[in-house]
């Protein structure tokens, strides 16, 4: 094989058929609410552990619905459980058990 | 697919595209990879009895400079007027352009100083300052894919040969790849628009092939200017083609037929570099699938040589289309020079097969 | 003058508003350029947000028609103003009467013209108004090929919020539609999956947001904001969309079994005719503008023409009710009025 | 809005380009710079509307203006005729003006363009030229391509180029009196100027990072630029 210098890339692409929905199954069953989500951000607005680091709540359980769990692995770790996002969400998710769900996924699924 | 559909699409964008007379302004990166590619332009429009003429003080348009950031839109203006300036002292008025990123230059250039006529009478006053040359705005702007598609039945009924498999009688199988600046700005000044130009699946159809769309058929080659002029950026450019080649690879496709300069040279030495990088193939019998231009292309329906089109410069080889097509090549005479020399042979790569 | 009043348009707003004028004692009659009655309303299924038959509301309008005269098949070619009020000139007749009361509504936007959509290109790429009419006749919704479709995707603002072909304005009630359509489609098939791709979705009304939560919570619909950007085919007829998901900043690359376009609204032919022949004001958008938009939402501008229903812009079955019935009570107030001043 | 936004605003091109974006994101769909980097047209848009001069001074300093391949997919699908691909081409001609381009990584390779297709365009008329294009930085021009390098002359012949002739056809040699009038354009337009502080600015960044460089192309600084993957560019958002 020639180095040429540079790489094939695999493709920032959010390709929904070849998404992994193990996590999303599993935290929805675990957390049935997070199917309301509106996607308006309110979480994240909120977010103790969004105002010192770039962690945003609302794009994590976003990227597990769209089956790229891989992403939010480490991120994950940053909240704080602080619970306030759950105060603030118009739909009433169910916020801080659905991190735990996730975080629970990622236990079980590695 | 229901083709009644995209016909009725092509429908509303005719363009107009002048008959005869037209002053030929030349690629750069087509005068690199593809010199034969304009120089059969020529010889077809004489067989076809129209008249093309070049001014040996055209020079390039600056386009890619433009278009990698390094020369400001008013340098590129001025020397697009400078372009229009030598067809108005030759007396012409019907602008063809041999590239598509050029194409798309004088488009957007016209375009600007239809809505900025401010920024036209700076052009003029720098152009005068630089080079007291004055100019006209052509009457009719054309990329030379424009023009061929206007002659493709007139090239069909002077051809020898068709986009047909000889041994199966069925049509070959072709993909085609539209240079971005084509149309993708300004839908209007394609023939077809920006969606689903027509303006090689025109000739395709009348040459007697089989037109393939694939999901990716819109996707940019991956040229990006500065994202292939500069190695470190390279990866962006042959992913992109490598998303290209995957997603027509399930259609089978024979050949791939482009009207951009960068796009056929991309789409053939990418199948090599993909090919050298993780040994995937992506056409028949492990194979590459050739790639020509619309002027090679024609050449090969008019029975021209395939070596005197420069079939030869091209790394994914063509050799099995034109066995299908039933043109005979002699390939005792490929690399050969202009005195019958033979020059010596380019090494083979590791995956394509080469002739 | 007398008391005849000519609704043009035989939509659900002209026959509410024919209803109620000819429930005044008025002398009406409503000409229609088609051979029934009904307009949008007879070729749609279920409204939203209830899911009541569409058929339903048509008969209620049907049943208050009192004695209104309705007449079918009728193509307009003139009209003019005299002092007797106006004359509606057809091939056929001549129709008079001392007010006008417009109602000739709108058009779906034709979604072929959002090339890169590949409607009437791609088989498994319908309207919405196409999923209705497969409501309507009580079939099984299947893919072009005959199969029972896993993934169904809506594209919302299909022609609306679109400078690209000219509709700058939202139309609306496609936002509603999408999402009541998508529940339809759960019902049918519980095992697919259902996407809303979205802007914003505008709940406007009762009722609405209650759906959109009922869609997401018991029939598990899901919604993606991102616009549709294009689609092509594969080799099997399934649709490769690509869009962003804006709320994780990437792109986005989906197959679909069955795509439905929420196609938007545009004045009707007959709308842009009839506006033609009698001078009507004309907005940006091509609907008409009324004398006012708070206040007098019913007049034309002009003296004894009046305005019901969505030749104005978009709006729901209710609101085209409604509306129809406060052009009723203007006209009824016109004809009075000019009743006195003959006295 | 402050002085930045205002001198993007004396831009034609930034005047096309930016009307009213609603972040729909049609243009990041379809966008193969966002396939490949970590970069979202809608972003960029959404932040120039903010005409906030703290973000865009920003901007302009970052690799994230230089992903754009400008292929203008973008243009195509915008359904409020914003045109991010034309903003790009503002944005990066700022930041070449005014010395940010050198901040970052991506930026800084706009050196190794303008002593290639740059210095090519003065030089021989054409913006890309065979004898330059060596197969030692272009490898994935494949054996075909070293064959013609080593065999320019004689290839050329073959297939009817009047290559480094007089006259008309492939390649000819443009007069002298052409180039000589190509190079007035550009001291009159300003292209000599942006020449000069792309070169200006490199070199003063070059010493900076301690990086060799001189007016070729074979040191250090331009080695490194041309080839230097220092960052991931691919992932996060």
């Amino acid at each position: 094989m020639i180095d040429f210098g540079y790489t094939l890339t695999r493709d920032r692409q959010l390709d929904f058929d070849r998404g992994d929905f193990r996590y999303l199954k599993l935290v929805k069953s675990l957390e049935p609410s997070m199917d309301l989500c509106i996607g308006c951000g309110s979480c994240t607005a909120t977010c103790s552990a969004g105002g010192f680091t770039d962690f945003n709540i609302r794009k994590l359980h976003t990227v597990i619905r769209r089956g790229d769990p891989e992403s939010i692995k480490a991120e994950l770790k940053k909240c704080m459980f602080c619970g306030k996002c759950q105060l603030v969400c118009p739909r009433g998710v169910n916020l801080r058990n659905l991190i735990l769900a996730m975080n629970r996924a990622i236990e079980i699924l590695g | 697919m229901k083709p009644g559909g995209k016909r009725q699409i092509w429908d509303e964008y005719q363009k107009e595209i002048a008959d005869d007379n037209y002053f030929y302004v030349r690629s750069c990166v087509r005068q690199n990879f593809f010199p034969g590619a304009e120089k059969t332009f020529f010889r077809y429009m004489k067989q076809l009895g129209r008249n093309v003429v070049e001014n040996p003080s055209h020079t390039t348009c600056s386009g890619i400079g433009y278009h990698s950031d390094i020369v400001p839109f008013e340098t590129a203006m001025t020397m697009v007027a400078r372009q229009f300036a030598l067809m108005t002292e030759a007396g012409y008025e019907n602008f063809v352009t041999s590239c598509i990123t050029s194409f798309g230059l004088y488009s957007e250039v016209l375009e600007t100083w239809e809505h900025f006529p401010e920024v036209e009478e700076q052009t003029r006053i720098h152009l005068r300052n630089a080079t007291g040359r004055e100019f006209l705005k052509p009457k009719n702007l054309a990329h030379a894919s424009d023009v061929t598609f206007k002659l493709r039945k007139e090239i069909a009924d002077a051809g020898r040969y068709r986009l047909v498999n000889q041994d199966t009688g069925k049509p070959i199988r072709v993909v085609e790849h539209i240079g971005c600046h084509y149309s993708r700005m300004f839908p209007n000044k394609g023939v077809g628009g920006a969606e689903y130009p027509y303006v090689l699946v025109g000739m395709i159809e009348d040459w007697g092939g089989e037109v393939i769309d694939y999901p990716e058929r819109r996707h940019c080659c991956g040229f990006g200017f500065r994202q292939y002029l500069v190695k470190a950026n390279r990866g962006y450019s042959i992913s992109a083609s490598k998303k290209k080649f995957d997603s027509m690879k399930p259609y089978k496709p024979e050949l791939i037929l482009t009207n951009c300069p960068g796009c056929p040279m991309f789409l053939d030495r990418w199948q090599y570099a993909i090919s050298e990088m993780e040994g995937t193939t992506y056409g028949e019998n492990g194979q590459g699938i050739p790639v020509m231009t619309y002027e090679e292309l024609a050449g090969l329906i008019l029975g021209y040589d395939p070596w005197d089109l420069g079939l030869q410069v091209h790394q994914v080889p063509v050799e099995p289309l034109l066995d299908k097509m039933g043109i005979p090549y002699d390939p005792e005479k490929k690399f050969l020079d202009i005195d019958g020399n033979f020059i010596g042979k380019p090494k083979s790569p590791s995956f394509l097969k080469f002739y | 003058m007398d008391n005849t009043v000519i609704v043009i348009g035989g939509g659900i707003s002209g026959l509410t508003a024919a209803g109620m004028l000819a429930q005044q004692g008025l002398d009406v009659t409503l000409l229609e350029k088609e051979n029934e009655t009904g307009g949008h309303l007879a070729r749609w299924d279920r409204l939203f947000p209830d899911r009541k038959k569409a058929s339903d509301v048509l008969d209620f309008a049907m049943k208050g028609l009192n004695n209104a005269k309705i007449v079918t098949g009728v193509t307009i070619t003139g009209i003019s103003r005299h002092q007797n009020g106006f004359t509606v000139t057809s091939p056929l007749s001549q129709y008079t009467a001392s007010a006008l009361l417009v109602a000739t509504g709108f058009e779906l936007f034709e979604a072929r013209k959002k090339e890169e959509y590949g409607y009437g290109i791609y088989n498994n790429v319908i309207t919405s108004a196409d999923l209705e009419e497969q409501f309507k006749s009580g079939r099984k919704v299947l893919t072009s090929e005959g199969k029972t479709p896993g993934r169904i995707g809506f594209i919302h603002c299909v022609g609306s919020r679109d400078e690209k072909v000219g509709n700058l304005y939202c139309s609306k009630v496609c936002c509603v539609t999408g999402v009541k359509q998508a529940i339809e489609l759960k019902e049918m098939f519980p095992a697919s999956e259902v996407f809303n791709f979205y802007m914003d979705l505008r709940m406007f009304d009762r009722h609405f947001e209650e759906l959109y939560y009922e869609a997401q919570q018991k029939w598990g619909v899901s919604f993606i904001r991102g616009r549709l950007s294009e689609c092509s085919e594969n080799p099997d007829g399934s649709i490769i969309l690509k869009t962003e998901d804006t709320l994780t900043g990437k792109p986005l690359k989906m197959t679909i079994d069955l795509l439905v376009l929420l196609s938007g609204f545009v004045p009707s032919g007959g709308t842009r005719g009839i506006s033609k022949m009698l001078g009507l004001q004309e907005g940006d958008d091509g609907f008409i503008n009324s004398a006012d938009q708070h206040s007098q939402n019913n007049l034309s501008g002009i003296e004894g023409v009046f305005l019901a229903g969505a030749l104005k812009g978009p709006i729901s079955v209710s609101e085209a009710v409604a509306d129809a019935r406060a052009a009723a009570a203007q006209v009824t107030c016109y004809i009075s009025s000019i009743a006195v001043t003959h006295d | 809005m402050g002085a930045l936004y205002e001198k993007l605003r004396q831009d034609v091109r930034f005047v096309e380009g930016l009307k009213a974006c609603l972040n729909c994101g049609t243009c990041t769909a379809i966008c193969p710079a966002a396939e490949f980097y970590n970069y979202q047209p809608r972003k960029l848009v959404d932040i120039l509307q903010t005409k906030d001069d703290e973000k865009i001074l920003e901007l302009l300093k970052s690799d994230t203006i230089w992903y754009c391949g400008e292929c203008m997919s973008c243009v195509t699908r915008c359904p409020r005729n914003n045109a991010p691909g034309l903003l790009i081409t503002a944005l990066r001609s700022l930041s070449q003006e005014s010395g940010y381009f050198t901040e970052s990584e991506k930026g800084r390779q706009q050196l190794a363009i303008k002593r290639t297709v740059g210095h090519w365009i003065l030089k021989y008329g054409y913006c890309l030229y065979p004898s330059q294009i060596t197969p030692e930085n272009h490898p994935e021009q494949g054996p075909i391509w070293e064959w013609e390098f080593q065999n320019i002359e004689k290839v050329m012949e073959r297939l009817g180029a009047n290559y480094q002739k007089a006259g008309p056809g492939v390649l000819r040699a443009i007069p002298q009196e052409d180039l000589d009038e190509i190079k007035k354009i550009f001291d009159e337009t300003g292209g000599t100027a942006r020449f000069e502080k792309i070169e200006e600015y490199s070199k003063q960044k070059a010493e900076e990072m301690g990086i060799q460089l001189d007016d070729g192309l074979k040191n250090d600084y331009i080695k490194h630029i041309y080839t230097a993957v220092n960052k991931d560019h691919t992932t996060g958002s």
